[in-house]
């Protein structure tokens, strides 16, 4: 077990794209989403009802090791300063998986 | 008379099961339609007219009147914008203003859709090219908001920093444009011969999947009629007026260029209706200082229900005066 | 005899589905039908035997006849529950046995459409009206079972809190009842030509539709049955005599006032069949101190296969050798 | 960055809008949903195979300052009690997102 | 000539709308199909094959050219992946040479009605128990992958705990062979009878589900394109070449058993197609050891496209030689 | 409130069946899981594109006692060893709910 970093974005599925972008520029490559997320923030009622719009919300989760949190942060922010959405960091420990896939 | 005209189209079933649905919100019963089925049939409905268009196209060949058409279609995604914009200034920012020109520069292909039933319905012909005039209005609304957004905003806002690629991008090849055009040529490149095996799929199904997806529709609209206290009276007006001046410079064009009964209603549809999809996502995107509850709601709300409940029988009606 | 209405029965597409269904889980398949898929295939049935049923009750029109079967419908629905919350209330608490009643006071749609094209491939004819009995047993139950609630849990139990404005909510509205009765009105709206366009959709598919639901409530009842271990031999063997006892009733009622053949099976049909869409979910809201494992396994992983297999046929046996 | 709490409830389907009218009553006007979870509690499992009728869960996240925490416990405790689910809080660190959006 | 042959491939709809769908990737339009839907439009193509497929079979009944057929088609399956994995040896671990054998020994369903519809197209008949045979081939090199990996790692990797209960569970179980070969026992247990009432939705709109289903398929090859750097040019030829080869000798098979032109061309495109489903779930499960993105990107992003735009014209064309 | 862990699992769908069966074994009969979750990890992405796969990933939820974390570990970690996947363990306080199911 070792201590990460739990990073939760949630934001317009729109925007996935560009925070996907930016947490593999700030090199997190690992991640996962969860999408056609309801919700409400500050823009309104974002539910599944204007899902053929894209309109819903797309929940991002990105597990790093602490000294990665500030580039993703920097890499974040400016996204979500433009288009809504809020990010969280939070503590957690990680069990080690050591994967044996052959070919890696 | 106008009034046995509304009620004719009133009493159709997707007319009905709209009303349906936005009952449903009002009594508020829990009825839905989870979550990926509104999306699938609005790619079944986007599939099925584009490809019977493209059918349609290739059987009556490209005459002058197509050609009249298209330029009409591209004339009026291009000016409608432009003087909405300008009405909107009068109450609202430069950012609402040009989203919201743009959401009623473009179109709502179901709104096209249902018009489209109505006509059947009352045996009054239409052309498959139509769906080309569709394809065309809705992408030039986004390009001419975002101009006026440039033009107005230049010196204020120094750090707007859209790509004008990715917006060309969102433009032209958002999925329901994609789809669409797609559909279209490959309807034009198969021909009868498709048309035949895909029939039973895209021909037989297309009614009831208009119904279901218009009972969607109406859920939707009621959900967004809450918003409609923050909008204000003069949004809600304009979101009921335009679209008759709209629809009163269609018929006007489609006077001139000699169009049919049918395809003027349909062309006259195509102005008076509003995105709810297309625009409000590259508007998300392009202009992010726009408030989307003004513009998916008055499109959604207002428009979307005023054009399907009266608004084809109106101009419907309009048009049996003019060609008589 | 019997046998050979139960072979023939089962060796319908649908109910063959349904055993494959129950099989894939007793070989531990992975097949399943995904999330949204079973909801909007159980909207679709809805939709089309509402639409359906209404489109026949305004060409049939209104008679004695239908007045009876309504009221028979209405009578059914209150007296059930209150008769077998008396026999429950001999093993199990007040809360249970209440809930346990409603569901079985009220209906399942999907028995009753497999009662009805089991009719249809027998070609034994039956009247479109009988929607309407199937609409008007879904909620009474509901009342019934929370009228017991509060009579006999009133002193002990002094902080249940739930609104009656709320209980009618969800008993009158909740979707299936909404949808239902929707479409039969709209049915009734548009008549003969609704039903023309419609037709396609909501006629040619049905069957299909049917057939696929029917797969997914084989792997969902088998899924339940490892629930009956708890559940008990008391409550299995009240889910398979309970129904009995009630098409009996049924079947008696049927003869009194007249019903045809058809007519009859799918009434006895509503009265043996027991909720596990509506009266479930209402009683969780209502009734939380119930166990809703209970409620749902018996309804699910008894009383519908029993009815679906054994039931249906067995029902028109009887009929057949009363009305000869 | 600014600590807040994170509230996350996850109950019965049939629930959400009582749960989302009672954190509005605590003043938290913003949150996310995610519908149709799967899962397993007091009352049994609650896969998707009852999804029709409408006995899944759903699972409601919603980031609130420290001081508001105690009245959305307040709030949606008696909910739980009555009709199952759980709530978990936890400690998060939240990317202050300043959105300009013109007309809010 | 073979090139009019591809034409006449290449212009039918769901070759179309598969290109259609590549196109969406490479322009980077944000078109797709919302999750459960392509599963479902799955499930339903092979229900619908399964059924027909059985309902024919006990129409032409079981003669000696069945059985023979059946023989063939397991004999490939079993020799397929042996061969292949030697030659995989070559430049891979055990591991993935495995797997990608296993990938290759089995079928690819949508392949197999790719090339029913093209027959259908071209007025050449087929048998209905060639379904068989595509149920027969899917899960025989699923084992002898497995038995591969455990001869050539024995002895360096001891811990290695598979069951092989798992195993068989996986390899016939698994939700596209229980379905497949389900439905196909429906179809023989209710015959004509049950086809009459299924047919319109079993087979009318099987051609549009189809033409949705590979404008996904589309989506989904294209995406998986870019995989292709990691995998090679080794694997990428492999993917191209081995198809032609196993095609061939499927051809000569079906030239010695003296199956007609239809069937072999059927025959011959389970032979060149390989499994992108069942099989890589299977391998994950139980040769997590091997890297899913060669074998699952090989088969999807080459072979799979590969087959329906060239290979089955190919194969017809050499089937037409031949036969003459 | 009292504190617990929360552990998530995120890992391959085929695994879901195995992973609930160690939380069993672990004591623990109490979670959530989000199916048909998107996400990239060493294995590459595994977007919906593979759906009917079934190679998308799931999500798994559990709360338990603090006391309860390391069986779990245990049972866990060899799975995620041999298939992959993700598993964090991390703090929150659970408010107890004390339902009232008559026949529980
Ligand atoms: N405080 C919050 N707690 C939970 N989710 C939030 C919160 N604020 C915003 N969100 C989510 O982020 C989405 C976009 O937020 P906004 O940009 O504020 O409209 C909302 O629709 C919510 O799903
Ligand atoms: N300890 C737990 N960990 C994760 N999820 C839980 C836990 N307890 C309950 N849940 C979730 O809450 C739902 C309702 O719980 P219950 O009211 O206990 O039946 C369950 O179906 C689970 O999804
Ligand atoms: N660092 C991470 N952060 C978030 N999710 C992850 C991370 N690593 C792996 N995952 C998830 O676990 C799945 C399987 O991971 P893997 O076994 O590494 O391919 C991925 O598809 C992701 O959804
Ligand atoms: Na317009
Ligand atoms: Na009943
Ligand atoms: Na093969």
């Amino acid at each position: 077990m070792h201590p990460v970093k739990r990073i939760e974005i949630i934001s317009d599925s729109i925007e996935l794209g560009k925070i996907v972008e930016s947490l593999e520029k700030a090199q997190v490559s690992s991640y996962t989403v969860i999408r056609n997320v309801g919700g409400k923030g500050i823009k309104g009622t974002m539910s599944n009802d204007l899902d053929m719009s894209r309109m819903e919300n797309d929940y991002v989760l990105a597990i790093c090791p602490p000294e990665q949190v500030k580039s993703v942060v920097e890499s974040v922010r400016p996204i979500l300063n433009r288009f809504g959405g809020i990010c969280l960091i939070s503590d957690a420990m990680e069990i080690r998986s050591m994967q044996c896939v052959a070919s890696l | 008379m106008n009034f046995s005209l509304i009620l004719s189209n009133i009493l159709n079933p997707p007319v009905l099961f709209f009303f349906l649905g936005m009952l449903a919100i009002f009594v508020k019963s829990d009825l839905e339609i989870p979550a990926p089925v509104p999306k699938l049939f609005s790619l079944y409905l986007l599939f099925a007219i584009g490809f019977k268009g493209g059918v349609e196209l290739i059987k009556s060949g490209i005459d002058q009147s197509v050609v009249l058409t298209m330029l009409a279609a591209i004339l009026m995604a291009c000016i409608v914008p432009l003087y909405t914009f300008f009405i909107l200034r009068v109450r609202l920012d430069t950012y609402n203003a040009a989203a919201i020109a743009a959401t009623y520069g473009s179109i709502s292909a179901v709104t096209f859709i249902t018009a489209g039933s109505f006509l059947q319905q009352l045996d009054i012909p239409s052309h498959g090219y139509m769906v080309a005039a569709l394809a065309l209005m809705e992408s030039p609304a986004i390009i001419v908001g975002l101009i006026l957004v440039n033009l107005f905003t230049r010196e204020e806002d120094s750090d707007r920093e859209f790509s004008w690629p990715e917006v060309l991008q969102e433009a032209f090849l958002n999925s329901s444009v994609f789809l669409l055009v797609g559909s279209l040529l490959i309807g034009v490149l198969t021909g009868e011969h498709g048309w035949e095996v895909l029939k039973p799929f895209s021909q037989d199904l297309f009614y009831g999947v208009l119904t279901f997806f218009l009972l969607d529709m109406g859920l939707v609209a009621a959900r967004r009629i809450k918003d409609l206290e923050k909008t204000g009276v003069f949004l809600v007006s304009f979101a009921i007026l335009i679209p008759i001046v709209n629809a009163g410079i269609g018929l006007a064009i489609a006077k001139l260029i000699g169009m049919s009964q049918g395809d003027a209603l349909l062309f006259c549809v195509l102005c008076a209706s509003a995105s709810y999809i297309a625009v409000p996502a590259a508007m998300r995107l392009t202009v992010p200082e726009a408030n989307p509850s003004l513009y998916v709601s008055t499109a959604l709300a207002v428009t979307f229900p005023f054009n399907i409940i009266i608004g084809i029988p109106l101009y419907l009606y309009g048009i049996n005066l003019l060609w008589r």
